[in-house]
């Protein structure tokens, strides 16, 4: 386990393992996308509360499971950066946050553009979009920090310890702002009040959800592959696959 | 050598964004030798020193000593380190007297009185005085004054004689030859001559 | 069809959704995509030149 | 000789801070004058109703207070950072969590205990009812160490940028939040005649995590920002 761990993380080990990948994984993603998009917008039928406007949900709520989930990634690569300092997981780390920060800016406008038609409104400070909101500039601060210093080994080292600050806080965050929620607005109108959730709409957010999971592997790999390429554009290996 | 060697060098690389400063670099230092490192700007005499304190990774390789890497030793290897930078790390609000008390109340003290280490550089008369009003050369002799208040194996100074008059040369590298004669160990960059005689030196020239 | 393409009057909510999803997606693969061929082109040119 | 004990040399660079910042104390009440100044611009901008004020004194005082602490939080480490004796306190024999644990606590006496107390004179201007003037008081007392254990943090990360300023809040308001949330709602439950000790118990919480946690996180970001 140990060995297969080192060799994939080893850069060029990991640059031509995942060039592979890549047309498999895209597969993958479009077959999930399209059971899911068919399941979400066909299949699942009509809300009785919030009509069609409740189709949102296969966008709205994977892409907030996937702000949250690739935060948490980034603060596991961020442990792994200072414990074992391995050079992958910088690269993972740093590919990631445009990525987390583009699911949350997606999760915080389908939160809007589902808020208008149920609240009459285009931002309420719901709890949840509330600390999106947070969330996203968690993400930016992350991204601003590594582009602020320019020796890249030193920034993935910043950026690890202000992901790891940041996960230990997102749970604080959540649960204060969801207090706070609770304290000043009363019992509102939740829009995730779940009117029992049927199978016909459960099954296609799985799906969706799966599919974004796959696309962030995706995208995470591409971008992964170009940031390698830079770090280590005076190592042997990357001459070697620029000769061919 | 390897047994008797305290200080280690293995296989170091250090790359400043495209430029590879040095590579696979090996090196030893045993007590009582001195390493001159030599190159002209930017060639990474700065880089190594900073590596040898800690303060900066190496990209590749490790710093051992007495056989275990610096990483591990953390504290016990500043305990016997004594740094001098670029910065002279003295603050301009305090006087003389109190800077010197910060530097033992942070490392190991030596016995030596904070007067008498005053009267070795030549700063006696200023104990008292804020260093924000001293020169530049006084306050490059009370930075290497660390030197004598704490007790430290190995020194480690980057272009020490910087700012000074050509006496007070003399007076540090004689200090710097006893610091040799009582086993210590002192790797420095110098832009000067370095005109120790006696001294076991080891010359590294990092332009090459 | 048009029906289905009206979401139930919601449409202008609904549609912008997922042509953000669509576009947030596509961006995050293009640019990088974009990006490593850039590389590429960069280090070629470099290798031929001969120098490290 | 031997080296100072860990309580020795805290004391000794708490001392060492603290007298670098009374000689040095221009710059120092900075932070305390844009705290005064940034409240009494709140009424001449939305109108001196005494209701409204009352009503929104605990959300600008807190939100202030927030401010300084950011604008100060930059003096924690810069000066070290500038004349190289951050590197030296790198180097030093002792553990680096315990002694910027002991900046920290210089930095708070010399600019989150002025807030504290200034604080009422400022409720008062501001129409805030007595009972809630304590509650605010307590706030502040167990708030703004937070606000200089986490700020801490982003400063270590960022003190050796040149422009790191702005990039400084980025990283440290969103943080905040949670402290925000409890402090001004238990200000606000004591004037309404609640039981806020909930509020207080979290804060209390989020103190000793800070405690515990940060200075580790932010040795970590200094020794970092020094290669």
């Amino acid at each position: 386990m140990y060995l297969w761990f080192h060799k994939f993380g080893s850069p060029p080990h990991f640059y031509r393992i995942a060039g592979k990948w890549l047309p498999w994984l895209g597969g993958l993603f479009i077959l999930l996308l399209v059971a899911g998009l068919y399941g979400g917008l066909f299949l699942a039928p009509t809300d009785y509360q919030q009509g069609e406007s409740y189709r949102i949900i296969f966008i709205h709520v994977p892409a907030a499971w996937m702000s949250l989930f690739i935060y948490v990634t980034m603060a596991f690569c961020g442990v792994v950066i200072i414990v074992w300092r391995m050079k992958l997981a910088e690269v993972v780390l740093i590919s990631s946050a445009p990525i987390g920060a583009s699911f949350t800016f997606l999760a915080l406008a389908t939160g809007s553009l589902w808020g208008k038609p149920m609240w009459g409104t285009w931002w309420v400070w719901d709890a949840r979009l509330t600390s999106e909101l947070i969330l996203l500039f968690l993400y930016l601060g992350v991204i601003g920090l590594h582009s602020a210093i320019e020796d890249k080994r030193v920034a993935s080292r910043a950026v690890a310890i202000l992901a790891i600050v940041g996960v230990v806080n997102i749970p604080i965050i959540h649960y204060s702002v969801e207090w706070w929620n609770s304290l000043h607005q009363g019992p509102t109108v939740t829009k995730f009040d779940k009117p029992s959730i049927y199978w016909s709409m459960l099954i296609p957010l799985l799906l969706m959800a799966l599919a974004f999971q796959v696309y962030y592997v995706l995208a995470l790999f591409q971008s992964c592959r170009v940031e390698l390429l830079r770090r280590e554009r005076n190592s042997k290996w990357v001459e070697d696959i620029s000769d061919d | 050598m390897s047994d008797t060697a305290l200080l280690q060098i293995n296989n170091l690389t250090c790359i400043r964004d495209d430029r590879v400063l040095f590579e696979h670099l090996n090196l030893s230092l045993a007590a009582g030798q001195m390493l001159l490192v030599e190159g002209h700007n930017g060639c990474g005499k700065t880089s190594l020193l900073r590596i040898l304190t800690g303060l900066k990774l190496p990209d590749e390789g490790e710093i051992l000593w007495q056989g275990e890497t610096i990483d591990q030793l953390a504290a016990d290897y500043y305990e016997q380190v004594n740094y001098v930078g670029h910065h002279d790390g003295v603050k301009r609000e305090l006087t003389c007297l109190e800077n010197l008390r910060l530097v033992q109340a942070m490392g190991k003290p030596s016995g030596v009185d904070l007067d008498d280490a005053l009267e070795q550089v030549n700063l006696y008369r200023y104990g008292d005085t804020l260093m924000g009003s001293l020169s530049a050369g006084q306050k490059r002799r009370l930075a290497l004054s660390r030197l004598i208040v704490t007790e430290a194996k190995l020194w480690i100074m980057d272009e020490p004689f910087t700012s000074l008059d050509k006496s007070s040369m003399a007076s540090f590298e004689t200090m710097f030859e006893h610091h040799l004669d009582q086993q210590g160990l002192i790797v420095m960059t110098s832009h000067h001559d370095v005109e120790m005689v006696n001294a076991d030196i080891q010359r590294l020239n990092l332009s090459q | 069809m048009t029906e289905f393409f009206n979401m139930g009057g919601y449409a202008v909510y609904v549609w912008p959704s997922y042509g953000l999803a669509a576009i947030i997606l596509w961006l995050n693969w293009y640019l990088p995509t974009r990006q490593h061929a850039q590389v590429l082109r960069q280090l070629k040119r470099r290798n031929r030149d001969g120098n490290k | 000789m031997n080296r100072l004990s860990l309580s020795q040399a805290f004391i000794y660079l708490l001392r060492r801070d603290l007298t670098l910042a009374f000689r040095n104390r221009a710059e120092f009440a900075n932070p305390l004058l844009f705290f005064i100044l940034v409240i009494t611009l709140f009424p001449l901008a939305i109108g001196a109703i005494p209701e409204l004020l009352a009503r929104i004194a605990p959300g600008i005082i807190w939100v202030a207070a927030l401010l300084a602490a950011m604008l100060s939080l930059d003096s924690i480490f810069r000066s070290d950072f500038d004349d190289g004796s951050l590197e030296q306190l790198l180097m030093s024999a002792h553990p680096m969590p315990l002694l910027v644990l002991a900046k920290v606590t210089a930095h708070w006496l010399v600019t989150g205990l002025p807030l504290l107390m200034v604080s009422p004179v400022l409720a008062e201007m501001l129409g805030m009812p007595q009972e809630a003037q304590g509650m605010l008081m307590l706030t502040i007392l167990i708030g703004t160490p937070i606000l200089s254990l986490i700020g801490s943090i982003g400063v270590a990360l960022t003190v050796g940028l040149p422009k790191g300023g702005i990039l400084l809040s980025l990283l440290i308001l969103p943080l905040y939040v949670p402290i925000l949330i409890f402090a001004s709602s238990a200000i606000e439950g004591a004037a309404g005649g609640l039981d806020v000790s909930a509020q207080i118990y979290m804060l209390l919480a989020f103190l000793f995590l800070a405690i515990s946690l940060s200075p580790v996180a932010a040795a970590a970001a200094l020794k970092m920002s020094m290669s």
